[in-house]
């Protein structure tokens, strides 16, 4: 049985696999389908200061493998989570990565400041890939002055303690050049990807079929694209842990992103489809290293960029 | 009430009723604790399908096992690709089901005289329902509507719980022509209904909440809204919901309904974003371009 | 009936059903299941000066509801196509669009000048989402001044009776302002999208499943994206037409992307599956427009951009 | 030879032959003109699937329309999901089918002696060969090989069809123990065979082609590449192959194949780009950054 455990930075975690920020609230729901301690990690929903109703329905639209999601980031603001979410996790055991989200700067630094040293919280995911109002709505991970700066600020702020990783979007042009701005501001890890920027056409209403005009696609359908971002940026900035996602719904997608790059992945829409699917994909994972003869979870991480004799050297040492 | 299970179903038999087909599932852990008005989200498409997301029907018939295994019912229309799918499964086929999910219809303690309005399969949750009110001893009214006889559900079955049933179509092809809320104000005064339960279209149950308003008593309606995952983790099914506050929130109708108080869901908002919405002033500060994130 | 003609720019077309290039070669195999001439135009694989081999396989991998290609441009050059390709297209009375592609603007205009004046040439694409030799490698359609540049030269060097339409890459931070650039530089329309960047890991190989390593992402998997796309271009620039595509495989598919703006959609990956798609295509979306009453394809263009009364009066004006 | 047709085929029979599932389809249309060597593309995973391209499989059999309708036969081993999906079909399903695709493989004007060598299920194309070329008056010897002897394909029907036939397992369960090429000289020198046709892996076709050579006669194989569109217009399905001219090329295996002149396939550099391929310096002048684009 392959050692499954891992690390995100100076985060360690007994398996590989998280939920996605979005896709599984802040745990308690998926406690009726599985015991959330024994998770990799939960991530929660991006949380922001203040209260948020998010946006109006329809809020999503079923496309092929996919779906498209216009949420707007609804939730109950930093303080009722903290008094609520975060202590029901901390009451099941569970290990933690906030994920937190701002219009500008200053209010990912706030968000920083109220989690610092908290200990429930072990990771903290900050969801750049979100509008900057000071930059007419433009997504801060679209811009690497916009990123470098949150993230920087989110460093200096946040509990020296606690990694933290920037949460990256696809929709960009090179997005090695963002995971170098953000690993030179200071970020732990990266974690990718975020949805892709997309549409559907309601053709009996003849309008966008999501309330918000546009969302985000998440599911198989991006998992191609996801895994190119991880293999781009595991080249761009190899010293940097990846928590990886985008379409994970088995055991042999989660070694996908292993091998290409990333050191533990989040599940996301798979969740609706099945919700124990976190803890059937650790298990086929853990035959899939197994069946590989994989000694260890990390002999794997990003295996794929290895040439043949670094794989057989790797592979050596460890079997 | 206990909590969701997921579990493998295999379909005791599937029976055309006028446009629908009314599954029974052998799904014991579903039966054991489901209520009426809660549903049940099933998977879609078979192996390496391109639909990733369960349909939800509202159950129609929970019976716990005992002698024999436990056995769910629910009524499925065809509407999409998954409800086509679905329809064309045999006998036998296993499906993935998740359930109960959602609030059930609460039920008084005492006896008090109920008004239950379906619209088209709306009426298969109402079912299960009325059996127990009659067998709490209450008094029980049923109203069925659907645009055309053949959309029409229950009504035999509704006739065979509480001895008889109003039945109305747009069309006239079956009882009075018109709407279920036509006979509606009638039937609450003909036994002096302390509460109303529906199930049907948005528009109906707003109707069938401004009737129950008229009459100065609740109604309890069990809504539909495009569900992406059922058990309350994506925030895709919310409605505008006054809460007992008085503020109003999106509430995700998954986990804190179906079922809600008609007159609690503001309705004309559907679709909108009002502004007194619990947290709509943080969307406004931060607009959001579209997607999730 | 609806009216199915359509334009694109100065070329009129009866039908708004195109191929896609590189996903019906030059029309000839497509030939053996249906009439090519009743397309709304055939458009060939990008085209470059040189033969060229393309890439080592392995070349494609499906991915869920998408595939993964790295073709490279096999191809016979632009005299060999010249020939062959074209003068069999010719010969069919089939309306052809040429997709060009090169390396540096020099050898795009020198593709347009070969075309100058071929009776059989009805419109140009000009492929700007491959790589620049001089750029170290980026996607021309990646650089706001590199599109320019090339746009620009091709507009002047091709024959002025041609329209030119500039294909664009999703894989930009703002699809707007490579659309605005190119319709300053002279395009006369805009084609989108080609693929995504994408990369699938075998894991029985430890290796990127293709050859190429990334490929180019297309199929269903994709269509919000392109939906996205053609509905920001559309906002971008409105007075450009656009052809759409992406994951287009049905009727309906093709009413969707006629709604967010293209007035013309071609049809590609779905051509793998169905040789006769793009028949199969045009019927579904003649019925389409006749169930919603629509007297006329044009009438639809754009139509979900319109607010309610200006609906309105678009279809009771021509219905 | 007429080109290929799209048909709604329905499967008449499915019938397990050791590891494999062979398939007889009702399609007249591809029935009419399909030849030894040439192949169908068959849908798979059927509506809403999330598979979008057909499956390759090599023609067993073609029984143009005489007084029933045209049938075809094909063999189909369990691969990944798209065979898990077709071999669950039942008899009476309607598969859609394009065919017949590729070239088949060339027959000698006149008699002519020919070793017959088949890998697996790839022994299921050289039965209609040996068939025709038995009919038309060459000595024929038919060697097949396996790994193990539930993948070996077609003993019987071509014990029948010429004679006798050569077995070989890798594992030695069946026949002698080794590989198809072991006994090949051997059956090549005893009717001084002027041809060999082979399909199987792509190793074997190699060393099959070599030992031909040895003996100086041609070997025709037919081979199996990833196909994306199999009718010739996508150019996912290349193998670098030497021309007349003497140059090499990289050609579709799906309209110039799948039946190759071993000794015109460059094994070696399959998966490779040799730099005297047409157009390789096309390929060093313009990298491509990945993508078709
Ligand atoms: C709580 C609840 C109870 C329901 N009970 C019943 C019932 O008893 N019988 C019945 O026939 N139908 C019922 N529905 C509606 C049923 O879920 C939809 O008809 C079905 O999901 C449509 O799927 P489709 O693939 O056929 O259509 P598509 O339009 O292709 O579905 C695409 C996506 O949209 C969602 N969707 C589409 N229409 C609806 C809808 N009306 N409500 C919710 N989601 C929708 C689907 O779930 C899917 O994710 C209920 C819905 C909810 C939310
Ligand atoms: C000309 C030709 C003739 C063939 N004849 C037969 C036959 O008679 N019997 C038989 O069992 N198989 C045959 N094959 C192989 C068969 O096509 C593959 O086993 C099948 O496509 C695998 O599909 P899958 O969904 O099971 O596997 P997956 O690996 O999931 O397939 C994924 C994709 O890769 C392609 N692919 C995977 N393996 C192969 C392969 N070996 N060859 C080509 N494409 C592949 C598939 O078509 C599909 O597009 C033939 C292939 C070709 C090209
Ligand atoms: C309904 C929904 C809500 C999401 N909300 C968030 C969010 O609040 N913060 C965030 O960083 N990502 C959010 N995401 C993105 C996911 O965390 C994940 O990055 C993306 O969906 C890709 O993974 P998947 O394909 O496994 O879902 C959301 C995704 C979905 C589908
Ligand atoms: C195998 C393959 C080859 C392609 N070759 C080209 C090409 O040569 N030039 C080009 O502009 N686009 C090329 N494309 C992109 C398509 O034209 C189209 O833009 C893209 O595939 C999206 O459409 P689809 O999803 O309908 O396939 C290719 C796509 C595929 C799948
Ligand atoms: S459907 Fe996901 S929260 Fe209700
Ligand atoms: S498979 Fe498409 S060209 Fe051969």
């Amino acid at each position: 049985m392959a050692d499954m455990s891992t690390t995100l930075s100076s985060f360690r975690l007994p398996n590989p696999i998280l939920t996605a920020s979005g896709c599984a609230a802040a745990g308690r729901e998926l406690g009726q389908f599985f015991d959330v301690a024994e998770l990799g990690a939960v991530v929660t929903k991006s949380i922001m200061m203040q209260p948020r109703s998010g946006r109006p329905t329809p809020r999503m639209a079923e496309t092929p493998s996919g779906m498209l999601n216009s949420i707007g980031l609804q939730g109950p603001g930093i303080d009722s989570f903290i008094a609520n979410d975060l202590a029901w996790l901390h009451e099941q055991g569970a290990r933690t990565v906030v994920s937190i989200a701002g219009g500008q700067t200053d209010e990912f630094v706030e968000l920083a400041r109220r989690l610092y040293g908290h200990p429930a919280v072990s990771m903290i995911e900050v969801n750049i890939s979100c509008p900057n109002v000071e930059s007419r709505g433009q997504v801060f991970a679209c811009d690497v002055s916009a990123s470098s700066r949150v993230i920087g600020a989110v460093r200096r702020a946040a509990d020296p303690n606690v990694p933290i990783f920037a949460k990256l979007t696809p929709d960009v042009t090179d997005i090695g050049t963002i995971a170098r701005a953000c690993a030179d501001s200071g970020a732990d890890g990266l974690s990718l990807i975020n949805t892709l920027l997309g549409l559907v056409i309601d053709v009996d209403r003849f309008t966008p079929a999501l309330g918000g005009v546009t969302g985000g696609l998440s599911g198989p359908a991006i998992r191609p694209v996801a895994l190119r971002c991880v293999w781009q940026v595991r080249q761009a900035v190899p010293h940097l842990p990846i928590l990886g996602m985008g379409g994970i719904s088995s055991g042999l997608d989660a070694l996908q992103f292993i091998l290409a790059g990333a050191s533990a992945v989040s599940v996301g829409t798979a969740v609706f489809g099945d919700p124990s699917a976190p803890m059937r994909i650790l298990a086929e994972l853990e035959a899939a290293l197994d069946e590989r003869g994989f000694a260890a979870l990390s002999d794997a991480i990003g295996f794929a960029h290895l040439d043949a004799d670094e794989r057989q050297a790797r592979m050596t040492v460890t079997v | 009430m206990s909590g969701p299970v997921q579990e493998t179903a295999e379909i005791f038999s599937v029976q055309s009723v006028g446009e629908y087909k009314q599954f029974t599932l052998v799904a014991p852990g579903i039966a054991a604790s489901a209520r009426p008005g809660q549903f049940v989200a099933v998977s879609v498409g078979g192996e390496r399908t391109s639909m990733l997301l369960r349909r939800s029907f509202a159950l129609y018939d929970m019976t716990p096992g005992g002698e024999f295994a436990g056995t769910i019912q629910f009524v499925v229309a065809e509407n999409g690709p998954g409800t086509q799918w679905l329809v064309r499964q045999p006998t036998g086929a296993r499906l993935d089901v998740v359930g109960p999910l959602g609030t059930p219809f609460r039920r008084p303690n005492d006896p008090v005289p109920a008004v239950l309005v379906g619209g088209g399969y709306g009426t298969a949750p109402l079912i299960p329902l009325a059996r127990e009110l009659v067998a709490g001893g209450s008094a029980v009214e049923v109203v069925i509507g659907a645009s055309t006889a053949a959309r029409l559900f229950g009504e035999l079955v509704a006739r065979r719980t509480v001895g008889h049933v109003t039945v109305t179509t747009d069309d006239g092809t079956a009882g009075q022509r018109g709407l279920v809320t036509d006979p509606l104000p009638e039937l609450i005064k003909k036994i002096d209904a302390q509460v109303v339960y529906a199930c049907g279209p948005m528009g109906m149950l707003r109707a069938v909440g401004e009737v129950a308003r008229e009459h100065a008593i609740p109604a309890q309606v069990a809504v539909e809204e495009s569900m992406a995952c059922g058990i309350g983790v994506c925030m895709t099914c919310v409605l505008p919901v006054r809460g007992d506050d008085g503020r109003s929130r999106f509430v995700r109708s998954c986990v804190d309904g179906p079922v809600f108080l008609a007159d609690r869901v503001r309705w004309s908002d559907v679709g909108r974003l009002p502004d007194d919405l619990v947290g709509a002033a943080g969307m406004t500060r931060t607009p959001m371009r579209g997607g999730a994130r």
